[in-house]
């Protein structure tokens, strides 16, 4: 792999409550290759989103605390920039795609409205200028008759055309990295595949890296190159999209490839993984997955397994990786 | 108002003073010399009117005070008529004739003479009873007066016939019956000229109104917030020293802060604030005996309050001074049935207004002590009144083991037409006020206790006492005196009301202004006589 | 490391639930809406404060011998306006009475207008604004018409008027009439609570279950409904004890013998600036009295729903 | 929003003041005494006088036809006259500048502070900033205005004379204290409600999102969550503007301002029918139209505000 765009190294970040101290993010850490899609798959709560708003800083704080780790864009650690250049960092170096459009959008401004803002600020054109480029931006992301859509209100437009805007503004400053999280989560499925095929497509004509956050094992197999999964803050396995997918080695990633429909196997019933996710406020010791864990023995109860490389590019944090099965 | 919510109500429910003077040519003229010039701000409140026969409150006589010179003003000492306007006034020996003749070459504001004509033409237009003047009744002892208030219809004569145009100086006034103390009644605004220009438009004049007084209006009146007021350069009596006066509108508790924080130069000093204005303002703090007379009013058609000691006992039974002491700071306890500023007041003739607490328990016990619970009424929203009510109340329980329960009736209703008072319904004491409309004994005796009284509202019944006072009305102006006190007498006796106390005329000034004086015989500041410190005198004309 | 990105000290860390602040699963554990907002307030400082305050009144209002108070009604009038002492700890008022008892014993008055006009209100308001949100129809429209009207006329001038009308009155008399032109506003509260909670999965879910209307009012829209309606609740308290002060104020309110703050304040007004303690003590507890259930209302607004009255979390 | 719902919202006025009026006309009515005798205290007015003010004034009529006689009046541009012979129109005409005035200055107070509240303690939350805010705010709050406008008064016109203490005569400085005593409570329970509504509206995902994008926090704060919060703000501004101007009876009579509050005070006093009808009618006029102005602003604001 060439030099990677971003490097995640060690990321840890808590969150400080009443209740206690909780390790949403719990050493992080990967590397993102120019061009490549890295999809970081976990259920809610595994702190998949919150290391992503973290490396963009853009956590709520308190009572959110980034507590170490760097998130290194090339040579620059993010952590160590103030304000004024990290905002200059987002959007045109690290954009950020969020998971339902119409939340995500200002429901009292106009499409145009949030475009052109966009562009007139960052960009420094003028209104008309940034008009034209926010028409050629939404005709780019494949929405028909744009004129009329910039005058829209975002709850005017349907979940596909309004994550497709989302997508425009994302891309509207040419940024290195797009950390897209769960941005089909709230689609129609139809429209998923759309969207997704977009995203696909913008990697490949940009060459920009793209961090691909969800809890859709398919989505993530069909786009990503490589994949991360996550677990209760941590990375339990991380390698070549393929490779997770063909042949896990965590039980984690294995249970979750078990709980997807698969066309040969529709006389079995869908197993689920057994067992609700960790109270992360009173985690289980030892590995966080043992109280679900099929392979689990003393071990997992007494100390995290360390991240091994198990194969070719591929980690995994599993004292019985090679007993997984899929 | 004049500084305290109180003296407004007790002013608006008593009713208001009359007659008033401009002090120049008459008995308060010992003015020390000064220089004119100048202006000052004084307290006022919003006249309803500022058409002398259409207006019956303080507000507006204060006013009047400056823009109207009366017939007659009142002896600073003796409360005695002495002609202002008015050259001379001789009444026939039957007492039924009056002559009046005014002083020659004043002019009204507008340079209109004045005449016996003015005032002729005044007196039946406010007599005439489709007008709906407020002092219409004022006429009433002016022969013709029925014919232009007849009981239905429309009057068929605009003019009372008893009014004759002698010349432009004198004109004579029939009565229908003898009153010797006709020529007190003289000095009220209800008998003040008009000119020409009000019978034009009389909306108009009440907005910006020509009186013959030494000052005049500056501008229009401007609703609640001033009445102002420039010196008449024309003026044929003495003409007053401040060059300008502002009469302030006010109508809460603003005037007293304005007046600590300089912005105003006189005002009055109700009980609110007079504590304060005795420690603060001694140097300047005036206090003068005023013209009412606060009492509770006794319902005597109820068998509980037959007896005379009962009503005796009441009274007894008050420590007054200790309540004026706490709440009521702006009165003094009654000594008689009328405040001193009047002819004829008698100082300390009156009993039963002691407090003696032993002899009270002792005459309740005589006339068999007192059933159920006394219900003591007084006028709502008047939070000062509903303090010192309260503390009645206390006294009557603590003394004479009556329970007692206050009642406040809303100010509407009080003297309303339909109001228990008025209908004899009343089933105890009622705090009740009077305000002299002019200065001599008669009014506080004839008017509430006579059979006859305007405001007989006690059901009081005393043949002798209505027998004496007919024959003070037959009898002359000084004379008809002694034999008022003998009426007055026969209640002090009697107690058909429980004398309360008398409101001071109490004023504080800035050090502005000096020579603060109060009219004599009614309640209003002498605006003529205030001099303004510092007055260049530039502009004095100057007799 | 940038300095803000570093948490603060451990003592600085300001409460909040972890569970509002992340989403994160709470391992299972299911709570009721009530048992929730408990939890919610049990962590909000201003909750304490309120209730504090609120059982000081209380107590005042039912045991004010509890406060070391002496006798209300003795009140030599020699003893008027006397300062601040041993013996009087307030001073005392222009009758004489000792003004730290007057000033407990207000406590009462207020209480109880609060409680009645809010709890009144509250009838109304689940009576008339349910029906108008649930039925709709020509039933909401007159319903909402009617309140217009009353809704137009600003609480203290109506309430001036009718008790010139009845010449003032106890505790009791002044709460109607302070909810005769105060109704409006839960009402309309109530009815679109209920309008936007009609189109929820839960009542749609009854109602294709074949629940009856009424039934479906009752034990799905309404519950749900009551949240905000406890909120406003809790300022109503506040804002009647506050309407109750003004309008005996203004005089045509509460009357001797009832102990008020609003008579104190009126007879402070005429003694002011002179005797200002006079204005002190009562509005000191007028404000401390309507500051907690201001602070009530928020903790429970807080607790109950955060994202339906717009609250802080 | 619809033409057709403008002019149904505005054919609904009708019934509405229709009600109102006899609402008030019924209670005035209703309210014991009689204040034509009351016009001269407790001295005998004379019978011919008293009669001839009460057919003035139609009092010798029945309720209903007072009601008609009013509103014949009321279409014809006339409210009537005091018993005291003035225009009603014309002293609501006369102080309908004073109430005006004494309310844009409350209502700027409110808003500029209010909101100026809103944003820091927002922004500084859970700061000793914000905590000063809330409980600053919540004084200001409960406070009662009789209070805070005596103290106001005394402070800075009788102690320091920087401000007139009362009437109207200085001018524009008349007002400022007067405005700051209804401002400042107003101000501060404005700035409780949205500074909630602000921070809630910072949590937004549309609002991380434009700071995700790079846009100046300002400008997020600004722009953004101002607008989005702006909607129950003009909601409680537009209740507190026709509060407001239904005249603010305690304040006006404190600072002896000849506005509406305190005519209605006296129009209530003396038993003023005329006077008490046409400014409580007053009033409500502008609340009716001050919540329509508002519901338009609010679809404008908000475009998700539909009606139908």
């Amino acid at each position: 792999m060439s030099d990677p765009v971003l490097t995640v190294d060690d990321l840890h970040v808590e969150f400080r409550t009443e209740d206690g101290v909780v390790k949403a993010v719990d050493g992080v850490s990967y590397e993102l290759g120019k061009g490549e899609i890295l999809a970081v798959l976990g259920e809610s709560g595994s702190g998949k989103t919150v290391h992503a708003r973290a490396v963009l800083r853009i956590l709520d704080m308190p009572p959110a605390y980034i507590t170490g780790g760097r998130a290194m864009l090339g040579d620059v650690n993010l952590f160590d920039l103030d304000e004024a250049d990290m905002r200059e960092v987002r959007g045109a170096r690290i954009a950020m795609l969020f998971q339902d459009p119409h939340t995500a959008l200002d429901p009292v401004y106009t499409v145009g409205d949030q475009i052109i803002e966009l562009l007139r600020l960052r960009r420094g054109i003028s209104t008309r200028e940034a008009r034209a480029q926010a028409l050629e931006l939404l005709q780019w992301v494949g929405i028909p008759s744009p004129e009329g859509r910039l005058k829209a209100y975002p709850h005017q437009l349907s979940g596909g055309i309004a994550q497709r805007v989302m997508v425009a503004m994302a891309i509207a400053l040419d940024p290195d990295v797009l950390l897209a999280d769960e941005p089909t989560s709230s689609l129609d499925v139809t429209v998923q595949a759309q969207v997704l095929e977009l995203l696909g497509s913008i990697v490949k004509r940009t060459e920009m890296s793209m961090v691909l956050i969800t809890h859709n094992l398919a989505v993530a197999v069909g786009l990503a190159d490589r994949i991360a999964v996550m677990y209760a803050g941590q990375l339990v396995e991380l390698g070549p999209a393929k490779a997770v997918y063909g042949d896990p080695k965590h039980p984690y990633s294995a249970a979750l490839l078990r709980s997807i429909p698969d066309i040969q196997r529709r006389d079995e019933r869908l197993p689920a993984i057994t067992g609700s996710p960790p109270n992360l406020l009173n985690a289980p010791d030892g590995c966080p997955f043992n109280p679900r864990c099929p392979y689990a023995t003393d071990v997992c109860l007494t100390a995290m397994p360390p991240l091994e490389q198990v194969a070719d590019d591929h980690l995994s944090a599993c004292y019985h990786w090679d007993e997984v099965e899929r | 108002m004049r500084g305290s919510l109180r003296v407004l109500v007790v002013g608006m429910a008593v009713t208001f003073v009359a007659a008033a003077c401009s002090s120049n040519s008459s008995g308060g003229g010992s003015a020390a010399p000064g220089q004119q010039g100048g202006s000052f701000t004084y307290a006022n409140c919003e006249p309803t009117h500022l058409i002398p026969q259409n207006d019956y409150e303080s507000c507006g006589t204060q006013a009047f005070q400056g823009l109207w010179t009366r017939l007659v003003d009142f002896d600073p000492t003796t409360y005695k008529p002495v002609p202002a306007q008015a050259d001379s006034i001789t009444a026939s020996s039957d007492g039924l004739t009056y002559d009046i003749k005014i002083k020659p070459n004043w002019t009204f504001h507008n340079g209109e003479p004045v005449t016996a004509q003015s005032y002729v033409d005044a007196w039946n237009y406010a007599a005439y009873g489709p007008n709906a003047y407020i002092l219409n009744f004022f006429f009433d002892k002016i022969e013709g007066y029925d014919a232009l208030n007849p009981s239905s219809g429309t009057p068929k004569t605009k003019e009372l016939s008893g009014l004759k145009v002698v010349s432009d100086t004198e004109f004579t006034v029939k009565l229908t019956a003898p009153f010797s103390q006709f020529e007190y009644t003289l000095g009220f605004d209800a008998f003040d000229p008009l000119p020409k220009a009000f019978y034009q438009d009389p909306k108009a004049f009440d907005e910006q109104p020509i009186g013959d007084g030494p000052y005049m209006m500056d501008g229009k009146w401007q609703h609640d917030q001033a009445v102002n007021l420039q010196r008449y350069p024309d003026y044929a009596g003495t003409p007053g020293f401040a060059d300008k006066i502002t009469l302030a509108i006010y109508q809460g508790d603003a005037a007293w802060l304005d007046f600590q924080a300089g912005n105003l130069d006189i005002t009055n000093v109700g009980s609110d604030h007079l504590n304060e204005a005795r420690k603060s303002y001694s140097d300047t703090l005036s206090e003068e005996p005023g013209a009412s007379l606060l009492y509770l009013n006794l319902p005597l058609y109820d068998p509980q309050y037959q007896n005379p000691e009962v009503r005796q006992a009441l009274s007894l039974a008050l420590d007054r001074q200790a309540v004026m002491n706490a709440i009521l700071v702006a009165e003094k306890p009654a000594t008689d049935f009328m405040p001193p500023a009047v002819t004829g007041y008698r100082e300390g003739v009156c009993q039963y207004c002691q407090y003696n607490v032993d002899l009270a328990k002792q005459k309740l016990a005589d006339a068999g002590g007192f059933n159920g619970t006394l219900t003591l009424n007084f006028y709502a929203d008047d939070t000062t009144l509903e303090q010192a009510m309260e503390a009645v109340a206390t006294q009557w329980k603590d003394n004479l083991g009556i329970d007692v329960k206050l009642n406040a009736i809303p100010q509407n209703t009080y003297f309303s037409g339909s109001s228990p008072i008025y209908q004899k319904k009343m089933t105890g004491p009622w705090w009740d006020g009077w305000t002299e409309d002019y200065p001599s004994i008669q009014d506080f005796l004839e008017p509430i206790y006579g059979a006859n009284g305007g405001y007989n509202t006690s059901g009081y019944l005393n043949k002798q006492f209505d027998a004496t006072l007919n024959q003070g009305n037959q009898q002359g102006l000084e004379e008809a005196i002694p034999t008022y006190q003998q009426a007055d007498d026969m209640i002090l006796n009697d107690m058909p009301a429980i004398p309360w106390g008398y409101i001071g005329f109490n004023t504080v000034h800035s050090d502005n202004v000096t020579n603060v004086v109060k009219v004599p015989g009614l309640d209003e500041l002498d605006l003529a006589k205030v001099q303004v410190v510092g007055a260049s005198g530039a502009s004095a004309s100057a007799s | 490391m940038s300095d803000d990105l570093m948490p603060p000290p451990e003592s600085e860390v300001k409460p909040q639930s972890v569970i509002e602040a992340i989403a994160l699963p709470t391992g299972g554990k299911q709570l009721t809406l009530w048992g929730d907002v408990w939890r919610k307030l049990k962590r909000d400082k201003r909750f304490y404060v309120a209730a504090f305050l609120i059982i000081i009144f209380v107590l005042m209002a039912v045991a004010p011998f509890l406060f070391l108070v002496k006798d209300p009604s003795v009140c030599p009038i020699t003893d008027s306006a006397l300062p601040m002492s041993k013996a009087h700890w307030f001073g005392t008022d222009i009758l004489g009475c000792d003004y730290y008892t007057r000033v407990i014993y207000g406590a009462r008055t207020s209480l109880e207008v609060g409680l009645i006009v809010s709890s009144l209100s509250i009838v109304i308001a689940l009576t008339f604004g349910a029906s108008a949100g649930y039925f709709g129809g020509w039933v909401d429209t007159v319903i909402s018409r009617w309140a217009d009207i009353w809704f137009s006329i600003p609480t203290i001038l109506g309430a001036l008027l009718v008790l010139t009308l009845f010449n003032g009155g106890g505790p009791v008399l002044v709460s109607l009439v302070i909810v005769m032109f105060a109704w409006p506003d839960m009402t309309r509260l109530v009815r679109s609570t209920v309008i936007s909670g009609k189109s929820r999965g839960y009542v749609r879910a009854a109602r294709t279950m074949g629940s009856r209307g009424r039934r479906i009012l009752r034990r799905h829209v309404l519950p749900n409904g009551i949240a905000p309606v406890l909120v406003f609740a809790a300022y109503v308290v506040g804002s009647s004890v506050g309407a109750e002060a003004g309008l005996t104020f203004l005089g045509v309110g509460l009357r001797l013998p009832t102990i008020s703050w609003g008579l104190q304040l009126a007879v402070a007004d005429t003694r002011f600036p002179e005797d200002a303690y006079l204005m002190f003590w009562p509005s000191l507890f007028l404000c401390l009295l309507i500051g907690a259930f201001i602070l009530l209302g928020e903790s429970l607004r807080d607790a109950m729903d955060p994202k339906l009255f717009g609250g802080d979390v | 929003m619809s033409k057709r719902y403008l002019i149904r919202r505005l054919l609904l006025v009708v019934p509405v003041l229709l009600g109102t009026i006899l609402i008030v006309f019924a209670l005035v009515f209703l309210t014991p005494g009689d204040p034509v005798a009351r016009l001269a205290g407790n001295k005998p007015l004379a019978p011919s006088t008293y009669n001839e003010i009460r057919a003035q004034y139609h009092l010798d009529q029945p309720f209903v036809e007072q009601y008609l006689y009013y509103l014949d009046g009321l279409i014809h541009g006339d409210l009537g006259a005091t018993f005291t012979g003035r225009d009603v129109s014309s002293i609501i005409r006369e102080r309908f500048p004073v109430t005006l005035k004494l309310t844009l200055g409350a209502f700027a107070i409110e808003v500029v502070l209010g909101l100026i509240l809103a944003v820091v303690a927002a922004v500084k939350r859970r700061t000793l900033l914000d905590s000063a805010i809330l409980v600053f705010t919540l004084f200001m709050i409960t406070v009662p205005v009789i209070v805070l406008g005596f103290v106001l008064q005394y402070v800075f016109g009788v102690k320091l004379h920087w401000l007139p203490v009362a009437g109207i005569q200085d001018g524009a400085a008349s007002y400022i204290l007067p405005s700051l005593t209804l401002g400042l409570g107003l101000a501060a329970s404005l700035g409780r409600l949205a500074r909630s509504n602000v921070l809630d509206n910072m949590q937004g995902e549309h609002i991380r999102a434009a700071i995700a994008r790079g846009l100046p926090r300002r400008r997020v704060v600004g722009r953004h969550v101002l607008k989005n919060s702006l909607v129950p703000i003009v909601t409680i501004l537009g209740l507190d503007f026709a509060y407001l101007m239904g005249g603010a009876v305690i304040t006006e009579t404190i600072f002896n301002l000849p506005g509406l509050g305190f005519s209605l005070i006296q129009g209530i006093k003396t038993q003023n029918g005329p006077m008490v009808v046409g400014l409580v009618t007053l009033s409500a006029i502008i609340f009716v139209f001050t919540n329509l102005f508002v519901d338009l602003l609010c679809a404008r604001i908000d475009p998700r505000i539909s009606y139908e």
